[in-house]
């Protein structure tokens, strides 16, 4: 029982890494309606240019705000030489113009910033929570639980933003209504502009959790590989279900791979989460918070 | 069969026997090219001809045709033929009432139509012309519960022709040998511009013979083909499309639809073509619109190629390439290969070994057009009283003024009064019910009077220059021919009307209306700010534009002896447009010259005088039917005129 | 027009339907005999489209039967149905957008195919054979709405009135016996209605095709229908000729006294 | 330009729906043919094959599968390169455990067996369509390198993973050269391109069009959905299986599961994209396009940094061949969505109407 309890934190707070990759994710195909594939590539280009500005000896705060500021210019290159060319296409068109800028990114990084793995030091140490390990004998890292909680505060920060600034409230009229949101004179290139430019601070948050954890490599990439499957359950559009969804992932893969991965030889944890996805799937199609969909003929 | 088939039903037993498998006809049907053979149509044609006797279609009757080409249409005149009766091909888009005249004029029993459209029209004639007792109706669309007793389908008729066939195995062999070349085929009615219209009747003996004059001159072999759209009553399309097509074996094509002639056109790639100069005029103009919208490059390709064209394509066309550089000769092949070689085949014109025209001028640009980017487009003469069978233009010797040689046995006479007077195998045996009529036009000699003015110029290549009514001498004797001094100034693209003066006068002036569209162009180009008609009509600059064009008239009268006395001395441009609406131009747009003339006699007195400007009041009617006056001083302009050249060389 | 007194093709009864809390269609009955020409009328969001739907099966009522051919069923299945000789038009075209016109009217045909894809692959005796023979077909219908000139457009480039008309086709081409046809002439100029209502008729008098009609235009309407049932608000509220529905006073009262 | 279409009539549907309606295609194609069979084989050097031509024509195969689940059948998939992986692991071991077997009937096993497994990740399409689709065709690409790499009975218990071809022989005849490579390979995909040609202009590729542009009125007209689109998912990863067992087989003459990554997935994805959705003849020129352009890159651009006296290494060339993908993706996108194989299309179309412009 202990066991399983220590997989599960250990699950869910590594669950709160896809949230955030999710997160991002979900920011854009609300406002946008586009599919984000470059989500994980960002992640990685936002890391690699955090280590490569601090490599230059940038303190670092500054290095921080110096990536955001490469994020946002990212963002706003998007919305300018991607999508605004794009605008009216079908939406599998602006998914693969995603993959594009995903391989783009992935080029790009390495490119200018070389492409050796590098660590970031957040000055956290990932080792078990003394209190936790003495009292409970749960092996919880101190590491994995700031990175959670930094992602609450996170999740927190942008629920605020959604809910009392102007600019939130507009990006909300746009994701449910694109047509009506145009009318009443919200300026749509500029809510896109905002919310990559916000999808790359979260990217950039993301980065540098999981570049302190794993060292910042091209494997980042790849966390966009993890964050699908949490959003075919969470749904595409909710914030929530990103959260949630991430914690199932987590949580669940890590159970899998320790309590069924040893009869089919290991190693499933690359595809559980999918395998789960899809059948979830089969029962629901809208996912856990989507919305039903109804076909109009 | 040891004897040359004489008539048409002969002919089509003839091929059927000597080529049975080959494609006779095609329509474009269902999407694609529906063939028959040689034996399929006679076999159609055996069956349809069985049917008509059924109904009761005897020899000498006449049986109506009305609609679009199809090939159900052509075979019901040749069934007809078989019987012995007169096919009678009527326009396809006459109105009710000019139907109604040739239905009880030619006493039409039977009709054979093509679709609802013309059994609508012709049920309604149906108290008019109480003789019609039987439509047939080849397309059944739309005409299930019409319930009409004197509906049939043509349908129905093949199947219990084929029937009656078998159950009388003998009768239509016996019918078509009682058939003789000296008995009508086929009656056709010439529009006329005066008077009611006329059913030309024509024998087998005398289209066959044209047909065959035809194909002799122009080499045609069974190998040709034809698409066939123009209306089945006009002449030109019988003809070539149902007897040239029999006489030689040939096949011939028909359109889906009117709307896809042109993509049908492309399909088939004929390698004849026969059309009025009108139909070439508007290809012209769609090739010259469609290239207005390609880019700037591909523009001066053709441009620059176009050019190359028009100065040494016609040369090549008339096998003098000698008389072409060596270097000439090597942009024209690669302009072939660029530019007229597409274009011919998006014009459907790529597999075009002849094209005819006539029935009207054509302008020398769009004549020169064609020949040049390699399409051999010849000017034919006839009428429909000759078969069409009395000029053509031999391949190599195309001179653009004239309508050609005289075709093998027909002998031309230019009457005293300039008219031209023909003796053609193709001559009609009379006009129908119309005695007067054809002692008219046919004297006792067997002379044709065509009604044409024209002469012979000194290659022998026949120049038709106007109505022999409306030529007339000028006051020193020099022969005036109105409507060809209008016609060449009208062949100018800044000219919409013309109005020659000169019978009985010292020399010939002329009125001439501005197209406002081109003339417009030209002025906008030029950055001339007008305000209208009258405005533009009365620039010093358009004065000379037209000036200039007058003065080339000027220069090819002078190159012709017979007409170089009748050059333009003084010209003016009117005030306003002559418009139907005020009785100057009749519904078709022809000029009424006696009307003008005197309506603006102060003008023609202006003319005649050596005033410098005129001041003229004209009453208009606006098209809101409202009337109002247009006033203007009209200045009038001295032309310059050229010596002669038979003068000069004197 | 004297309504055709054939046997009953189809019958709905007490069709019900709702999309969440929203009461789409109410306990609606009505009837079409074959050969008949039937219109739907009624207000803007009155269920005529959904009532369609129903018939054919894209929703599934909560309550009701749906009678075709004697065989009642609580629900249909839209494939099901185009197999028993129910076809349909959309008041939003719902054409192949990538397709040519005639590969469009091939689909229709679809129902009507048979051989297996490796057949196809080979392009080879029997699937060539069936290709060319529905083709022919195919033709038919081509000729009949003459549609001839845009025969290989792609139907994306075409303008509306003519994709009202392939669409048309596509559902021809099934040769049904039950025709569905959702506004088929919305949006089109007066000479294209025309055209449209001759090959409605048309339709109806050469196939004897029965045919239910969902129109708004009235004039259309009552020209063209042996029959008439008045929707408002999901309800029916009258049946019968048009005579009879220039009579009826809830009629009036509901649509055509509303300015149109 | 070329084309004189006039007298080129049809008078049967027969001849109005071949393959190649216009004459002056015909030759084209012939002369193509002539030239992959004879010219370039006479004249090409071993690198030319190797490094070219053969992974040119394996990867097009695999284009042309792509392209008839997405562009004919309007599904997108994630999973081409796991496809292409039982097809190569397919062929392996038929050609191991199955000596008799002969290699040609091997490799289109290979396909069969490659058909199963897309059928299986397929099934899924009848519920979900899109992104949601896509993400479950992922699925497929990591269940099967997985499987792959923890079953040892698929690698017969290689300890590294990765294990040689078997040498291929055909008709008797080994194919120990490039060259021989080469036409094994150029006749196999001439041939399955010939086939999915004709399943696209048929009854079947009508279907899957038709589900591709509106399922809905597709599924009213009595098209079966699940089936229609289950037997794209079959067709589709059949021709990815067969090019996957000629990847392993006649390109890279290894088979190992980390040949078939998700890279290799979005490759072929972009090939049938920058080559044109829903054409075959896309999918060719999509892969030449990828097959040459890093190539061309690892020429070029030492050569242009040489020139330009900038440093260089050689990691740099590997990124900017990423940038440049992605970049080149995000291009077509924008001006030509429908791929070179619709430039050529429009080319074609200005030719056949020259001089005129529409």
């Amino acid at each position: 029982m202990q066991f399983f309890l220590e997989v599960l934190i250990g699950g869910l707070l590594s669950g709160v890494m896809y949230s955030l990759v999710a997160l991002g994710f979900v920011l854009i195909y609300k406002a946008s309606g586009v599919f984000n594939f470059a989500q994980g590539a960002m992640v990685y280009f936002a890391a690699l240019s955090f280590v490569g500005i601090l490599g230059l000896g940038v303190p670092f705060g500054l290095a921080v705000l110096l990536a955001f500021g490469a994020m946002v210019v990212l963002g706003v290159a998007t919305e300018r030489f991607v999508l605004r060319k794009l605008v009216n296409q079908p939406p599998i068109s602006l998914f693969m113009a995603t993959i594009g800028l995903a391989f783009f990114l992935e080029g790009l990084g390495p490119f200018l910033w070389g492409n050796e793995t590098r660590e970031v030091k957040l000055g956290i140490a990932d080792e078990p929570i003394a209190i936790l390990l003495e009292r409970y004998n749960l092996s919880v890292s101190q590491f994995d639980l700031m990175a959670a909680l930094v992602c609450g505060v996170l999740v927190a920060a942008l629920a605020l933003f959604f809910q009392h600034t102007r600019i939130g409230r507009a990006l909300r009229a746009v994701a449910d209504d694109h047509q009506a949101a145009l009318s009443v004179g919200i300026p749509l290139q500029t809510i896109w502009m905002i919310v990559w430019a916000v999808a790359g601070f979260v990217a950039l948050v993301a980065g540098l959790l999981w570049g302190a954890r794993n060292g910042v490599s091209a494997s980042l990439v790849l966390v966009v590989l993890k964050a699908l499957p949490v959003l075919i359950l969470g749904g595409f559009t909710s914030v929530p279900g990103a959260i949630v969804g991430g914690l199932i992932v987590g949580s669940t893969e890590k159970l899998a791979e320790v309590y069924l991965g040893h009869y089919v030889g290991g190693g499933i944890e690359g595809w559980f989460p999918y395998v789960l996805a899809l059948l979830f799937l089969l029962v629901r199609p809208e996912g856990l918070f989507g919305e039903k969909h109804i076909d109009r003929v | 069969m040891n004897a040359v088939a004489d008539t048409f039903p002969r002919l089509l037993q003839e091929h059927a026997a000597l080529r049975p498998g080959r494609t006779a006809m095609r329509e474009k049907h269902l999407g694609i090219w529906q063939s028959w053979t040689w034996a399929e149509v006679a076999q159609t044609v055996e069956a349809l001809a069985c049917g008509l006797h059924e109904l009761g279609l005897r020899r000498g009757e006449h049986l109506a045709i009305v609609g679009d080409n199809r090939p159900r249409l052509y075979w019901c005149m040749a069934a007809a033929q078989c019987l012995g009766a007169v096919a009678v091909p009527l326009y396809q888009d006459a109105v009710a009432a000019e139907m109604a005249y040739v239905l009880q004029d030619a006493e039409i029993r039977i009709a054979v139509v093509e679709d609802q459209e013309q059994v609508d029209k012709l049920l309604e004639l149906q108290s008019q012309c109480p003789a019609l007792s039987c439509i047939l109706f080849d397309d059944p669309r739309g005409l299930r519960n019409y319930g009409h007793s004197a509906l049939r389908p043509l349908d129905a008729l093949v199947a219990s022709g084929a029937a009656f066939a078998a159950a009388h195995p003998g009768l239509l062999t016996a019918e078509i040998a009682q058939g003789s070349p000296a008995d009508v085929a086929v009656m056709l009615y010439t529009s006329g511009t005066t008077g009611r219209p006329k059913g030309v009747c024509q024998t087998h003996g005398s289209f066959i013979a044209a047909a065959r004059g035809d194909a002799g001159f122009d080499h045609f072999t069974p190998q040709d083909e034809l698409l066939s759209y123009l209306p089945m009553a006009w002449v030109g399309d019988h003809l070539f499309s149902y007897a040239m097509a029999l006489t030689v074996g040939f096949c011939v094509s028909c359109p889906e639809s009117g709307e896809t002639v042109s993509t049908d056109l492309r399909e088939i790639g004929p390698t004849f073509y026969f059309a009025p100069p009108r139909v070439f005029e508007n290809l012209l103009t769609q090739v010259t619109i469609r290239m207005q919208d390609a880019g700037r490059f591909k523009r001066a390709l053709f441009g620059f190629f176009m050019g190359v064209a028009r100065r040494v394509g016609a040369r090549i066309m008339d096998g003098r390439a000698a008389s072409v550089s060596a270097g000439d000769r090597m942009l024209y092949a690669l302009g072939d290969l660029l530019v007229y070689g597409p274009l011919r085949n998006v014009l459907g014109m790529s597999r075009l070994r002849l094209a005819y025209t006539g029935g009207a001028a054509i302008g020398p640009d769009l004549f020169d057009f064609y020949r040049s980017i390699g399409i051999n487009l010849k000017q034919l003469y006839g009428q429909t009283e000759t078969c069409v069978y009395v000029c053509k233009q031999p391949s190599g010797d195309v001179k653009l003024e004239t309508v050609g040689k005289p075709l093998p046995g027909v002998t031309i006479r230019i009457a005293d009064n300039g008219e031209v007077l023909v003796r053609s195998p193709g001559l009609l045996s009379a006009y129908y019910k119309r005695p007067d009529a054809t002692a008219e036009s046919l004297d006792a000699e067997g002379w044709f009077h065509t009604g044409d003015a024209g002469y012979f110029d000194a290659d022998g290549h026949l120049r038709i220059i106007d109505r022999a009514k409306d030529v007339g001498r000028l006051l020193n004797g020099t022969l005036f021919a109105p409507q060809y001094i209008e016609n060449k100034l009208k062949f100018f693209p800044f000219i919409k009307e013309a109005v020659a003066f000169g019978d009985g006068r010292a020399s010939c002036c002329v009125f001439l209306n501005i197209d406002v569209a081109a003339v417009g162009d030209w002025a906008e180009r030029r950055h001339l700010a007008y305000g209208g008609y009258t405005d533009l009509a009365g620039k010093p600059e358009v004065y000379e534009l037209l000036g200039q064009c007058v003065e080339k008239v000027n220069r090819d009268l002078a190159a012709d002896p017979a007409l170089g006395g009748s050059q333009i001395r003084r010209f003016l441009v009117l005030h306003k447009e002559l418009d139907p609406d005020d009785d100057e131009l009749t519904r078709t747009r022809k000029v009424r010259r006696g009307f003008v003339a005197e309506k603006y006699a102060i003008l023609v007195e202006a003319l005649y005088s050596e005033l410098e400007q005129q001041h003229v009041q004209t009453e208009v009617r606006f098209e809101d039917g409202r009337r109002g006056v247009v006033a203007a001083d009209l200045r009038l302009c001295t032309a310059k005129c050229f010596t002669l050249a038979g003068e000069r060389a004197a | 027009m004297s309504a055709p007194q054939g046997a009953v093709l189809l019958e709905v009864q007490g069709i019900s339907l709702s999309f969440g809390g929203v009461r789409a269609l109410n306990d609606i009955s009505f009837d079409v005999r074959a050969g008949e020409i039937r219109a739907i009328i009624g207000p803007n969001g009155a269920g005529k489209s959904s009532m369609l739907n129903v018939i054919n099966g894209v929703y599934h009522p909560q309550q009701g039967v749906i009678v075709f051919r004697g065989q009642p069923r609580a629900r249909m299945n839209p494939h099901a149905a185009a197999f028993q000789g129910i076809a349909r038009t959309f008041q939003n075209i719902a054409l192949f957008k990538g397709m040519s016109v005639l590969d469009n009217l091939m689909t229709g045909r679809c129902t009507r195919m048979h051989r297996h894809f490796l057949w196809h692959a080979l392009h080879l005796g029997p699937a060539r054979r069936e290709e060319l023979a529905h083709r022919a077909r195919v033709e038919e219908i081509i000729d009949f709405l003459e549609i001839q000139h845009i025969r290989k457009t792609p139907v994306g480039r075409l303008p509306y009135g003519l994709q009202k008309r392939v669409e048309l086709g596509r559902a021809l081409a099934a040769e049904p016996s039950l025709l569905l046809l959702d506004e088929p002439m919305a949006g089109m100029n007066v000479e294209e209605k025309q055209d449209m209502c001759r090959f409605v008729l048309d339709v109806n008098e050469q196939f004897g095709t029965t045919i239910v009609l969902i129109e708004h235009d009235m004039g259309v309407v009552m020209d063209i229908s042996h029959r008439v049932v008045v929707l408002d608000y999901g309800r029916k509220i009258g049946d019968g000729t048009p005579e009879q529905i220039r009579a009826n006073q809830e009629v009036i009262d509901a649509y055509l006294g509303v300015s149109h | 330009m070329f084309y004189r279409e006039a007298g080129q009539f049809k008078t049967n549907y027969a001849a109005d729906q071949q393959i190649f309606p216009l004459l002056q295609d015909r030759i084209g194609i012939a002369i193509v043919l002539a030239l992959g069979f004879l010219v370039v084989p006479a004249l090409a050097a071993d690198y030319w094959f190797s490094a070219i031509l053969t992974p040119f024509l394996v990867f097009s195969l695999a284009a042309i599968g792509l392209n008839i689940l997405t562009g004919y059948a309007g599904q997108l998939s994630l999973g081409t390169a796991a496809f292409m992986a039982v097809g190569a692991f397919a062929a392996y071991n038929f050609v191991l455990r199955l000596p008799g077997l002969p290699h040609v009937v091997s490799f289109l096993l290979a396909g069969v067996c490659a058909a199963l497994v897309g059928m299986a990740f397929g099934l899924p399409s009848l519920r979900i369509k899109g992104f949601y689709l896509a993400v479950a065709t992922l699925a497929a690409q990591f269940f099967v390198v997985w499987a792959l790499q923890k079953f040892p009975w698929f690698t017969n218990n290689s300890a590294s993973g990765v294990i040689s071809a078997q040498p291929v022989h055909v008709l008797g005849l080994a194919l120990d050269s490039p060259r021989r490579n080469y036409l094994f390979v150029l006749t196999i995909v001439s041939v399955l391109a010939l086939l999915a040609k004709n399943l696209a202009r048929s009854n079947t590729g009508r279907q899957w069009m038709a589900v591709r542009d509106m399922d809905v009125a597709a599924e009213v007209i009595g098209i079966p959905l699940l089936r229609t689109k289950l037997l794209a998912f079959a067709v589709s990863s059949f021709y990815c299986g067969v090019a996957g067992a000629l990847y392993a087989f006649c390109y890279i003459g290894t088979v190992e599961p980390e040949a078939f990554s998700l890279d290799m997935s979005f490759r072929v994805l972009f090939m049938v994209i920058i080559g044109g959705a829903g054409t075959i003849l896309g999918s060719f020129v999509g892969a030449a396009f990828f097959v040459v352009l890093p190539i061309f890159l690892s020429i070029a651009i030492p050569a242009a940094a040489q020139l330009l006296h900038l440093p260089f290494n050689k990691a740099s060339v590997t990124y900017i061949e990423y940038m440049s993908f992605g970049a080149l993706i995000i291009f077509f996108l924008i001006v030509e969505p429908h791929g070179l194989a619709r430039l050529w299309q429009i080319t074609k179309e200005k030719l056949r109407l020259w001089p005129f412009p529409h």
